[in-house]
This record gives structure tokens, sequence and C-alpha cells, in this order.
């Protein structure tokens, strides 16, 4: 991949993400000094000592932000991992052994693209009760269809490719053939998959939480927004318990969806056909 | 030139029965398509291979020569019909005597491009067979891929590269030395150069022609250029629509074709205009002498003279 | 393949449709509310509160259940100002605490016109104990219930117990014509359901929009009530229905056993024709009950030690925004008449600390925690109401306090049904936090028995023999002065055991429009949906 | 400067692909004319820039290619001129044969993929149109013309599809026709068919230009031939005298390396255009080079009408 410069969207969706890495980098410095009661009143507006105000137990607003911001990006990030994951691993099966399987994989998926992930989110959090892992367990297991669609697609056309006849020709195992060859070859779609879904991932997340489905003991962006929603900080006019965190789940969710529509294009194109022609 | 008169030589003593390595019999294949519509890719065919023999199919695209190799192999399995290697039927080999058909029986695709797997390092792809079949050792591995490397004529530091880094010639040179490191006895080519450039064409058949001399092996060759097909092979095999209608020494067929489309080829007589239609005879839009026999029956396949078949009602 | 999938897509909206069109809202039907409208001007009052009632079935569900005792049905009891329980349907009497005659005292009829006899008391009382969970401790002891004549009902009891009349208070008298042949009441959906003698008629319920409907109820006992038409609107959040509040698009906000959320007050205060009744909440709001039977809860002075490490101030100033106080060692808040003066609580964590360690609880691998005195890591769980945010922020103004003293703390988190399930049956629990409504406090033996006694709802699982004597003794005993001396005594046992520890004694804030309405009461038990406001509640 | 003779001039085209900081020279200074009434066919190994002179006098480069020099029509420097104005000449003088049969739209029927030129940049109507696809249909040889333009792309057979190919860019009376290697994957026969449509299609331009690796197919159309290497324009011939006595060496070994002339491979790679040989570039493969061939780069040596880039002629 010689010379293959970012392109704009991946530059500012770079420029975000590592905005937002700093901020969990500082919370692991800061985040713990300073977090304890400062201000005398909850809900004091943003002074010289909190810049950004505090909440209603007068924490100091800046540093639950970075501090939600381990908990938002890892969510984001496992969560789709586990998705990413297990959407590669059904659709690269379901896409090269084809067949029965691939009808009942495929029924699996489009059972749960039908599905209304959202609502069923909801109750399976709330069944499951809110912790840091059942959030990413429902993230995970709910959000795998379109990852599975566009793998399969790929490796339903790697399937045909001649270097898999090849292996087969030398008496590989399918097992063999899916995950030494079908896997690397659908990893650049997968990889701007991930990065794409890392930003739903934080929408979701985000969502569950703010209608409290999250784990209260470890705050996330969507958490605070929660209890500024259910303390009265509306009412109250705390415009800055609800505006930084609003600020900070869309200027993530951006730069991941920035990086992965670039990498999704880069990926498209292919690196072949960027070379090829001379 | 040597090759030339390498050919003229036609080793009688391998024409027995129990010297034919690879047969298929009356193997035929179709695809039912969306509409429930058949079409047929092979029918009826009869083919067989002697040990170390040097063979050519030549047919049009679409005339069912890519099938019959990829049967041949065994990546596709027929609708009807056998294949047998070593006397044994293909469909019936166990698990061991598979793995050893695997290792015999190797395919050259056609097309480089995506041979290999692009996202592995050349060395890798190259020493895959060996590691798949757990044949040697890490060390011998090494060795026997350097040894081959050496035969094909492809630089050791050429393998550090990946399939896009690399030219097609190159490509093709290193998908050859893979068919080549299980040290099979009957390779498969499926037009390994149509879509290379003429002088890395003949670089790439002088490789494959070098090697089979070296170890004796059989080769099957497909084509659809004569002039290739003359340097190449003894035997040779012409396919129209999925059957085989002319077989027989190459030296015979180019001098005396017997079947008319084998003759138009030559002749290089371009392709009339017609609809596709479904003939008995592959050849009946486009035969200057057609019967009425021609549009009703397929034409039966008749022994003309030594080894010479055709299926023409013409010599029925 | 592409047939099949048609055909169950199809399938499933035709299910969605038709489930729609069930569930539509059924509101606004009721054959009893045609007659009442004769006033021209009609005097309409409306109410915000964010207690959402799902279906309008009193018996399943728990918010219908108190509107309907504010408004459609009359209880036998009632609470007056001083937390005691007077007389309101019926009298009784009792000589031996077991047998106890109720007298019907008023002459009321139904509201579809039958009159309401001794046989719909006795009815009611068996009928919930038998088919109403909720009941199943207020009429733990009844045997029997029987009607003598006309106005008179004999209740027999199996043991002595001088609360039973509580369970009168509590207890909504229900047509025995229309239940008796019910046999599943939670989920009977005939017409005449909300069938009740209180000052209200049921006028429907519309779920879509979350408002219900009340029209006065002409022929009450007590005169027409002074409002015409009550509509109860539905919020989902306490924001939204103080918006409406502040809009005039409601009169009052109302919350069971509750006023609004003290962190509200700043904001409401800006507005002038918004008033506040401020009143001192008979419940304790919040406190952190151990499990009384777990190694080391079990111990007094861990817990003792505890009660030391909070910064109680914290609690009045973050979550009560002020409106509250630090409570006293003895639990018992002070509104209360039997109330016995304890020293308030207060924190000194190095004295916290210095329990612990003598109980051997000490940071031994320097790793800044405690651990239990034979080496192991000790953490202490705290289990809150993952549904109420003061709850979890309570928890965790507790566990930083709890830090500060080199005590590793983790807060468990459960709604509501497992919350209850874990502190009532299971007993899994470290430590919970969790409040009490004036209506608990009285139940069982009063002064929070219920919550405390591991024979009852018992959250904090006390099986102290002393403690259970205390209230085997209030039960049986009829003498009131000898009650006093017994709550005194239990105010003690609190004190010295420190089963619970209280976090803040708040107050009830109700707000209402001034402009909109006046001559609001507030009844101890219901709030100002109580039955004296509707005599003199003056709509503008 | 500008010759009379000359209908399309290039002058010193240098194209320069900007491969993220990576500057590959893919054509070095072409200097080249194309007669009037010409046939003039480019040969060249893929990766030698023949496609790319192409494409830089249709404007089709992508855009990260750079292009020096002039292209002269009819003495109109045409690199110079408005993205409009050469849409203009484009549409009117320029026709182009496309490679392949993926460039015809399967949901639009024959004769308007035909005619849809004829249409737009010379004012014929939709009869006129559908009239004339279907005569040049049948000039082309297909025996029911007016029915195959009604059809699509599916419903009729290759030999078929290859002439209505030939008819889209032979339908618009235009001045020169640029085909793009026509012969490339097709069968014997079909190239036969392609030789002869071209033929046909000869004498409705002035002249052509086709860019081929088939040294047979341009043996048969082409009336001077030039051949490309590295970039480089190595040598410009009339046809008899390159397929009879070549002079570049790269030339003589192209020639050699066809299977009806002994398939002799050239030794060595083909060169890399990112690290192209210094000097004359091929003389890593050339038996006659010398150490001035490492060091300069030969310049053009014009002989009988022909030139040739070799310092074996500088020399005499």
């Amino acid at each position: 991949m010689v010379g293959i410069k970012p392109s704009f969207m991946e530059t500012t969706g770079l420029l975000l993400i590592s905005l937002v890495l700093v901020m969990v980098i500082l919370s692991f410095v800061v985040g713990n000094v300073i977090f304890y009661p400062r201000s005398e009143s909850p809900y004091s507006p943003p002074s010289q000592s909190n810049l950004l105000g505090t909440d209603d137990l007068g924490d100091d607003v800046l540093t639950l932000i970075f501090r939600g911001s381990r908990v938002s990006l890892s969510i984001g990030i496992i969560g789709s991992l586990v998705s990413t994951l297990i959407g590669t691993v059904i659709g690269a099966l379901s896409g090269f052994c084809g067949g029965s399987l691939d009808d009942i994989l495929g029924w699996l998926t489009d059972l749960f693209i039908v599905i209304p992930a959202l609502p069923l989110m909801i109750v399976l959090t709330a069944y499951l009760s809110p912790s840091f892992w059942n959030v990413v367990l429902v993230i995970g297991l709910l959000w795998w269809p379109t990852t599975a669609r566009l793998v399969r697609a790929r490796a339903w056309q790697l399937r045909s490719s001649t270097f898999v006849e090849g292996l087969i020709g030398i008496d590989a195992s399918k097992i063999y053939i899916v995950f030494r060859h079908i896997l690397p070859n659908v990893l650049g779609v997968v990889l701007a998959r991930f990065v794409l879904s890392i930003s739903h991932a934080i929408l979701l997340e985000a969502g569950l939480s703010f209608i409290g489905l999250s784990d209260p003991t470890n705050p996330s962006w969507g958490t605070i927004l929660h209890f500024a929603m259910t303390r009265g900080a509306l009412l109250q006019g705390a415009w800055w318990t609800f505006v930084p965190p609003g600020i900070a789940i869309s200027m993530t969710s951006l730069g991941f969806i920035l990086l992965g529509m670039g990498l999704e294009q880069r990926y498209r194109i292919g690196p072949k056909s960027l070379e090829g022609k001379i | 030139m040597r090759l030339i008169q390498d050919l003229s030589g036609i080793r009688t003593p391998n024409n027995l029965e129990s010297n034919v390595i690879l047969s298929a019999e009356h193997v035929s294949k179709w695809y039912i398509s969306f509409k429930r519509r058949k079409t047929v890719a092979l029918e009826n065919v009869n083919f067989s291979i002697f040990k170390g023999e040097k063979v050519c199919i030549i047919g049009e695209s679409g005339s069912g020569k890519s099938t019959l190799a990829k049967i041949l192999c065994g990546l596709i399995t027929p609708n009807s019909g056998e294949v047998r290697f070593e006397g044994k039927k293909l469909s019936e080999l166990n698990k061991s005597e598979k793995k050893v058909f695997r290792m015999r029986v190797q395919y050259i695709p056609q097309c480089p491009d995506l041979a290999l797997d692009p996202t592995w390092y050349l060395y890798d792809s190259l020493a895959e067979p060996l590691r798949i079949q757990k044949i040697c050792s890490k060390q011998d591995e090494f060795e026997r891929v350097k040894e081959v490397c050496e035969r094909v004529g492809i630089g050791m530091d050429q393998l550090r590269r990946k399939p896009r880094n690399v030219s097609g010639g190159e490509l093709q040179r290193v998908v050859i030395a893979r068919a080549f490191i299980l040290s099979p006895e009957i390779i498969i080519a499926d037009e390994p150069t149509s879509m290379l450039d003429p002088s890395i064409q003949a670089k790439i058949v002088r490789t494959i022609l070098d090697l089979q001399s070296e170890s004796n092996i059989g080769i099957v060759f497909l084509t659809h250029d004569l002039e290739l097909a003359k340097l190449v092979s003894e035997k040779m095999f012409v396919m129209l629509g999925g059957r085989i209608v002319e077989s027989g020494y190459t030296r015979d067929i180019l001098k005396t074709p017997l079947h008319p489309y084998t003759k138009s080829l030559l002749m290089g007589v371009p392709p009339k205009t017609e609809f596709k239609q479904n003939s008995p005879c592959g050849f009946y839009g486009e035969c200057e002498i057609v019967s009425e026999v021609c549009c009703q029956y397929p034409p039966p396949e008749s022994e003309v003279y030594g080894g010479r078949k055709v299926r023409c009602w013409r010599y029925a | 393949m592409k047939k099949t999938y048609l055909l169950i897509s199809a399938g499933i909206i035709i299910v969605a449709i038709v489930g729609v069109m069930v569930s539509a809202p059924t509101g606004f039907f009721n054959p009893n509310q045609t007659t009442q409208q004769t006033q021209n001007v009609t005097r309409t009052l409306t109410i915000g509160t964010v207690n959402v009632v799902k279906t309008d079935n009193y018996v399943k569900d728990y918010y219908m259940g108190i509107f309907s005792a504010c408004f459609i049905l009359d209880p036998l009891a009632r609470v007056d100002a001083s937390g005691n329980i007077v007389p309101y349907l019926v009298n009784w009497t009792t000589s031996d605490s077991k047998v106890w005659r109720l007298t019907l005292i008023v002459d009321t009829k139904w509201h579809d016109g039958q009159r309401v006899t001794a046989e719909d008391v006795a009815f009611t009382i068996m009928y919930l104990k038998q088919k109403d969970p909720n009941y199943a401790t207020h009429f733990q002891f009844v045997q029997s219930a029987s009607a003598l004549d006309n106005r008179t009902v004999e209740v027999t009891l199996s043991k002595e117990w001088n609360s039973f009349v509580v369970g009168l208070a509590a207890t909504r008298l229900m047509p025995k014509h229309i239940w008796s042949s019910v046999a599943e009441p939670a989920s009977y959906t005939g017409n005449d359901r909300n069938v009740g003698c209180g000052p209200f008629v049921y006028g429907g319920f519309d779920a879509a929009s979350g408002t219900m409907t009340f029209l006065s109820n002409k022929d009450y006992w007590r005169g027409p009530p002074n409002v015409d038409k009550v509509i109860l609107k539905m919020y989902t959040t306490t924001d939204a229905m103080l918006m409406a509040l502040k809009k005039g698009d409601i009169a009052a906000t109302y919350a069971y056993a509750k006023g609004i959320d003290p962190i509200y007050v700043p904001s409401l205060l800006e507005d002038k024709n918004v008033t506040m009744i401020i009143l001192p909440n008979f419940g304790v709001d919040n406190s952190l009950w151990f499990n009384c039977m777990r190694y080391p809860y079990n111990m007094t002075e861990f817990r003792i030690a505890i009660s030391y490490a909070l910064e109680y101030s914290d609690y009045v100033n973050y979550i009560s925004a002020g409106y509250a106080k630090t409570p006293t060692r003895g639990w018992i808040p002070d509104c209360w008449d039997y109330y016995v003066p304890k020293p308030k609580l207060m924190k000194n964590a190095s004295y916290a600390g210095e329990i612990l360690s003598s109980i051997g609880f000490l940071d031994r691998n320097g790793d800044g925690w405690r651990e239990y005195p034979n080496g192991t890591d000790f953490n202490m769980r705290i289990l809150a109401r993952s549904d109420i945010s003061e709850s979890l922020k309570l928890a965790e103004l507790v566990k930083r306090d709890l830090e500060k003293i080199g005590i590793r703390t983790q807060i468990v988190t459960a709604d509501v049904s497992t919350f209850q399930t874990i502190t009532q049956n299971t007993k899994d629990f470290d430590s919970a936090i969790s409040r009490t409504t004036f209506w608990g406090m009285i139940m069982y033996a009063g002064a929070g028995t219920l919550y405390f006694d591991n024979r009852n709802m018992g959250w904090a699982n006390v099986g102290d023999p002393v403690y259970h004597s205390v209230v085997d003794e209030i039960i049986k005993t009829a003498n009131q002065t000898r009650v006093r001396e017994l709550y005194a005594k239990l105010q003690d046992l609190y004190a010295e055991n420190m089963y619970a520890i209280p976090l803040y004694w708040g107050k009830i804030i109700q707000p209402y429009r001034s402009d909109l309405v006046s001559g609001l009461v507030y009844d101890t038990m219901y709030g100002i949906l109580g039955k004296d406001t509707w005599f003199s509640v003056v709509v503008k | 400067m500008h010759d009379s003779r000359a209908l399309l001039e290039y002058n010193g085209i240098e194209v320069t692909f900007d491969m993220g900081g990576l500057k590959v020279n893919a054509l070095r200074g072409i200097d080249l004319e194309v007669y009037r009434g010409e046939v003039l066919g480019i040969v060249g190994e893929s990766g030698s820039g023949k496609t790319v002179l192409l494409q830089a006098t249709l404007r089709l480069l992508p855009e990260n290619a750079k292009v020096r020099g002039r292209i002269f029509y009819n003495g109109l420097n045409i690199l110079n001129i408005k993205e409009r104005e050469f849409k203009k000449i484009l549409g009117r003088s320029f026709s182009i044969i496309p490679q392949g049969f993926g460039s015809l739209n399967p949901c639009i029927r024959n004769w308007v993929q035909i005619s849809e030129r004829p249409m737009e940049h010379f004012g014929k109507s939709k009869e006129e149109g559908y009239n004339m696809a279907s005569d040049l249909l049948g000039k082309l040889g297909v025996k029911n013309p007016s029915k195959v333009a009604q059809i699509y792309r599916h419903q009729i057979s290759g030999g078929t599809l290859q002439r209505v190919l030939v008819a889209m860019g032979t339908s618009a009376p235009s001045k020169i026709l640029f085909v793009d290697e026509p012969t490339k994957g097709l069968d014997e026969r079909m190239k036969r068919l392609v030789i002869e449509l071209i033929k046909i299609s000869r004498k409705n331009f002035e002249s052509m230009i086709i860019v081929s690796h088939d040294l047979n197919f341009l043996k048969e159309v082409s009336d001077r031939i030039c051949v490309l290497y590295c970039g480089d324009l190595v040598e410009v011939c009339y046809k008899r005298e390159f397929f009879e006595s070549p002079r570049h060496p790269y030339s003589q070994a192209l020639l050699l390396s066809l299977p009806s002339r002994g398939l002799l491979p050239i030794p060595g790679e083909s060169p890399s255009m990112v690290t192209p040989p210094s000097g004359c570039s091929f003389h890593p493969r050339c038996k006659h080079s010398t150490t001035v061939c490492e060091s300069r780069r030969p310049l053009p040596f014009l002989i009988d009408g022909g030139m040739v880039r070799c310092h074996l002629y500088a020399r005499d």
C-alpha cells in the first residue's frame, strides 16, 4: 500500500478519535485526583475551578466526561468487536460453505435484520440487568447482521475465485480455507465495518444508558445525560451537565463514521486497481 | 527445434490400458439454471491420458474444456459418468487415496491474478501444498521451495513479495512452481498463457515443457491456439459444444483434419452469425456440408483409423 | 423460498395490526357517567403525576389502587394529622384484641345505586385476604369476618393484634355484588370494575395520552365534592411534569407518599404562582439497611463503625438540596409523637477506623483496603434501586465515604421487582438503600417494625430475640401508655444496634399553582388527594 | 514542424503518474505521426505504455496522471483545448471500438448502442439511427440484421456480439478509428472475424490506430507498426519490413517468441516501470548490449522512412 495518502474523511475522523483518546489518557492522569465533591451546592455553573461546572453531587462535569470517555469508548470498541467477530465468522462460513448452511445462516441473518434491534436491546438489557458486559453482549449479539451480509458477499466472491479452487485441488479442508484464506481477504472490509460499527455501538450505548439501562457505577456519557435528565438539570437550566456529553458523543461517533467511511471507500476500490494501471 | 523432433516419436509401449493414469468415462455435466433450464456443459465425454503423455485439448471458450479440466482434477463432480484415477473411481476413493490423488494431479489455472491468495506472501503460498499435505519438515520445505524455484526460474527474493507486487509472468511461474512442488504425475494446465503477453507466453510454455521432460509427467494442455498445440502435444482432443468432436495424434489432425469444425479452425474461417441454437450437432449452424440427419440426431463417435476418432455423421 | 418469506412477513404485519387494534385504548367508556353533568360551568381540576397507571384494574395495578382509593373508593378507616387511625366508614370495638366488632357508621350507596351494607365490609376483608397479595400482611391474622346484621361485622383474629385497625385504613371497600363472582380479580375487565362509593365516579382512562378522568359523585355521603371533574395527567419524567406545572397545564403535582424531589425546588421558587406545601415526612427518606444475619453486618460494632464513617451533611446538601435534616441515632423521625430524642448522627472517620481495626478489619497487605480478620479481601456491596436516580446517587456518596475509611465498596443495582425479591425473600445482600413510607411505618407493630423484623418484610433481617419480644408485646398490648413505652424501647434498640442507618430525614414538598387552586388539605397517607381536600378545595 | 501527411501528430508526449509521492514515467517522449489513410499498429507488452498513449489521446487518463507535450489533430493541439471543444472533436472525429463485451449495456437494445453517437453528434433521428444500425450489421455479415438490432446483448452469440461491437465503433463517419486490444482473450476463429470486420470498416475512416500485443493480428490489418518498450518508442516501420527484417533487437526477439517462429523466450524479465533500466531500457535483455547502451539512452535514428531507437544503428 505504498503511498496512499489518508483521505480528508480519514484525517478528520482520526483527528476526532485521537481527541477522544487524549481524553481517555487524561482521565487516568487527572480523573482520580479531582473526582470528589468540590462545590458546596449541586449544579454550580462553570467557573474557574470547575471549567464545565458541577453536577447534582457537586462533581466536576469535565472530570466526569473524561472518565465517561473510557466507558463509552471501551463499550463501543468491545461491543463492535464482538459484533464484527460474530458477523465475520457467520458471513464467511455462510458465504464460503454455501448450501444448506448458507440457507440457515442467511435466514438467521435476515431474521436479525428484520428484528427491530433497538427495542429488543432495551428489553434484553433490562432483562439481563444492565452492566458493562451485558451492554457489550447485547450490542454484540444484535448488531452483527450487516457485517455478516457484507462478509458473506465477499466470501461468495472469493469462493469462486481461482485460488480457492486451487486450494481444494491440494486437498485443503474447508475450515482451513475459511480461516487462513477467506478471512484474511475480507479483513479490509471487516476493518472498515468494524470502525463504522464502533460509532453505532457508542450511539447505542449512549441510548441505552440515557434511558437508564447502563451500569450507573461506571458512568458513560449516556449515563451523565441520564442523570442530568432524571435529576432536574434540564429544569434548572444546568446546560453544562447535558450539552458537553452530548457533544462528546456526537463528535466521537462522527469521528468513527468518517474514518470508517474513508476505509470503506479505500477497500471498495481495492488496492489492486489503485496500482494496477500504468 | 528439439521439441518438434521429440513429438514425432510415438512411444507405443505406453499405449496400454494399464498405463492410463487418468481417464474420464462417459462424463456429462449440466447446470440447472434459474428458470429450470438445463445448460449442458459436457456431454458423454471420454478421455484418457497415459503416463508421461502430452495431451492437448483444443476448444473455444464455452466449448466445455475448462469444465472437463476441473472434472479431471476433481474440482467439480460430474452429473453422470466416472473419472478414474489409476483405475479407481474418483467418487469411491477413501480419504488417504483422495489425498494421494490430490497430490498426483495438479491444476494450473488460466488467470494467475487470482490464482494465489492476494494477502499471502508468495513463499507461503508456494510452500502451502507441502504444509497441507504434511510431507516434509520446515527445513526440507525450504529446500524443496528453493529447488522448484530454480527449476521454474524465479529468484528466492521474489518470494518475499505479495502477488500484487509481481508481474503476471512471474506470478504464473509461481503458480506453475506450486503445481510442481508436490511432484505430480499429471499437470492440467488450463490456458496458462492466454492472459499473458506473447513474449512471456514463450517463457511459460518453455518452463512447463522443460519440467515435463525432466520428470516425465503427463500434461494436459488446454488452449485455443493451434500453433501452440502443435508445439506442445502428442495427442489432441478437439472440443465443441461440450463434446469431443475429434481426437487423435496432433500431427495427423493438423495434417488431415476430418471434422468440419477442425477444418474451419485450421483454415481460419471466421464464425458465422446465427442465433444460439440447440442443435444435436454443435457445428450445425456453420457446417458447409449438412445432411438432414445432422439436425435430428447427435452424431455418434466413430473411429476412422488407429486412434483417430471423429464425431460427425459423415464418418458414421 | 421467496413466497414463504412474503407469507411470513404478511402474517406478521396482520398480527401487528390486529394487536394494535385490540390493545387500543378502551377509554372514556363508562355507563355511569352520563347522568352526572347538570351544572353549566364545570369546575375542573387537573393534576399531574409521575405515578403512571398502566391498566385501570385497581387490584392489578399498584398506582391504580392508589388513585381508586383517593377518588372512587372509600376506606374503612383513615389516618388523622398526627398519625392516628380514626373511623371513616366504620367504627370498631374490641375487648380482647382478638375479636373485633366493626360497625358501619354511614349510610351510603354504590355508584350504581345499590346500598352499602355490612355484607360488603365482611366480603372485602376476606376477599382481599384471599385474592390480593398486597393485603396478606394487613390481614395476616384474620381468621374470619362475617356480617352480624346490616351494620355490624365481626372479625376474628388468630392472635391478639392491636394493629388490625391499620389494615382497616388501607382497606378500600369493594362492592360484593360485583366482585363476589370474580375469581381472578387481577384480570377482571368488566365495565363495572371501577364502581365504588367514593366521592368520584370513574370517568375513563386513555392509556395513550396518559389521562384519567373522575367525575364528582353528587350523592356522596359527605355531600357533593367542590369540583365537578378531576383530570389526572400522567408524566413519565418529573421534568416534564414540572414544566407543565410552570406553564399552568396542571394545577398541582402528585406522587404517592412523596413530594417532589427537593432538587427541583430552586427552579420552582422562581415562579411566583407556584406555592409549595412543605410538611414533615413520616417515613424515613432513605436508610442504609444492613443484612443483620450476614457476617460481618451482624456485628453491632461493625454497623456502628459505618455510622461514624458517613458524611450526613452531604446527603442533606446534594440529595435533598437542603430540604432535610440530619437524623438521630433513634431512626424514627422527630415528627412522630412517640419520638424520643437521641444524639444526632455525625461523622467521625478516625473513630470509625478505630472500631473497625479493633474488630480485626485491618489493611494488612497495604493496598489501602481493609481485609477480613482472616486476611481475605473484604468487599461491601450496596444494593440500590436502578430505577431511582436519587438512590443511585446516594449509594455513590455512601460508597465514597466508606472508601475513605478503607472499605472496598461495590454498588449493585436492581430494578424494583428484583430489589423486592432480594430484600424480602432471598436476602442475598450485604446492605441496601431504600426509603420507607408513612404507610409502612404504621404497619405490623408500627414504628418501622415491618422493615426490621425478619419475621415480616424485614429488610434489616433482624432476628434479635430482644427485638422480637418488644415487637410481640406491642402487638398484644392495647394500653396506649405501655405502647409508647415500648416504642421508646424500640428507639433505644435502634440507636444501640444500628440495624439500619437513617441517612437523612426529608420533608415532603408538595407544589401547586396558587392561581389555579386553593384549599388543598394534606392527608398523612394520600397527600393532597385525601378525602378532606374535596370539601375545601377551591378551583379558580 | 507540421507534416502535411499527418492527420494526428504526437510531439514529445510524456506521461507521469503520481503514485503518492512516487513519480512513474509511463511514456518518455513519444514522437509519432499518424498519416492520412493508414492503419497504424501499436505493439508492446502490457505495461509498455501503449494503452496510456491511447488514453492520453482520448483524455481518458486517471486524475493522478500528468501529460506533457503536444498532440496535433489537423494542426490543432488537442491537449490545449477546452473540455467542451474536445468533446466535440471526440464526438465528430474520433471513433473507438471498445475492448471486450463489457462495454455493451445489457439493458439497451443493440441498435440504440450502435447508433447512439450518430444520433447525438450528427443529429440523426431515431428512425435513421435504427436503419443505420441494421444496415451496418448487414454489411458486417449479420444474417438477420433487423432482428439483431432489436434485441439485447445477452440474446446473441459471440460472433454476432463481436460484430455489434465493431458496428458500435464504426457507426459514425469519423476521421480516426481507435481500436484497443481487439483480440484480447479471443479464440482463433473470433480473431479471424475481427480481422475481417476491421478490413470491412477500413474504408470508412481516414486513419486507424490499433493497439494490440498480437503480432499475427497486426500482420493482417496494419500498414505500419510502431513498437513500444518500457515507455519508449523503439521502432517504427512498415509492416513488411517489420515482419521480414526487424531492426531493433527487441522487435527481433519479440518475433522469435511467437509459437510459429520457434517459441523462443526473450531472456530476462520485463522491466519495471517504477525503476526502469538506465540508458537503453532494453539493454539488460539485449544480446548486442555494450557499455554505451547501459549509460546512454539512444536517440531515434531514421532509416528508410522508419525509425529505430538503438545504438546499433546510431553508430553506423
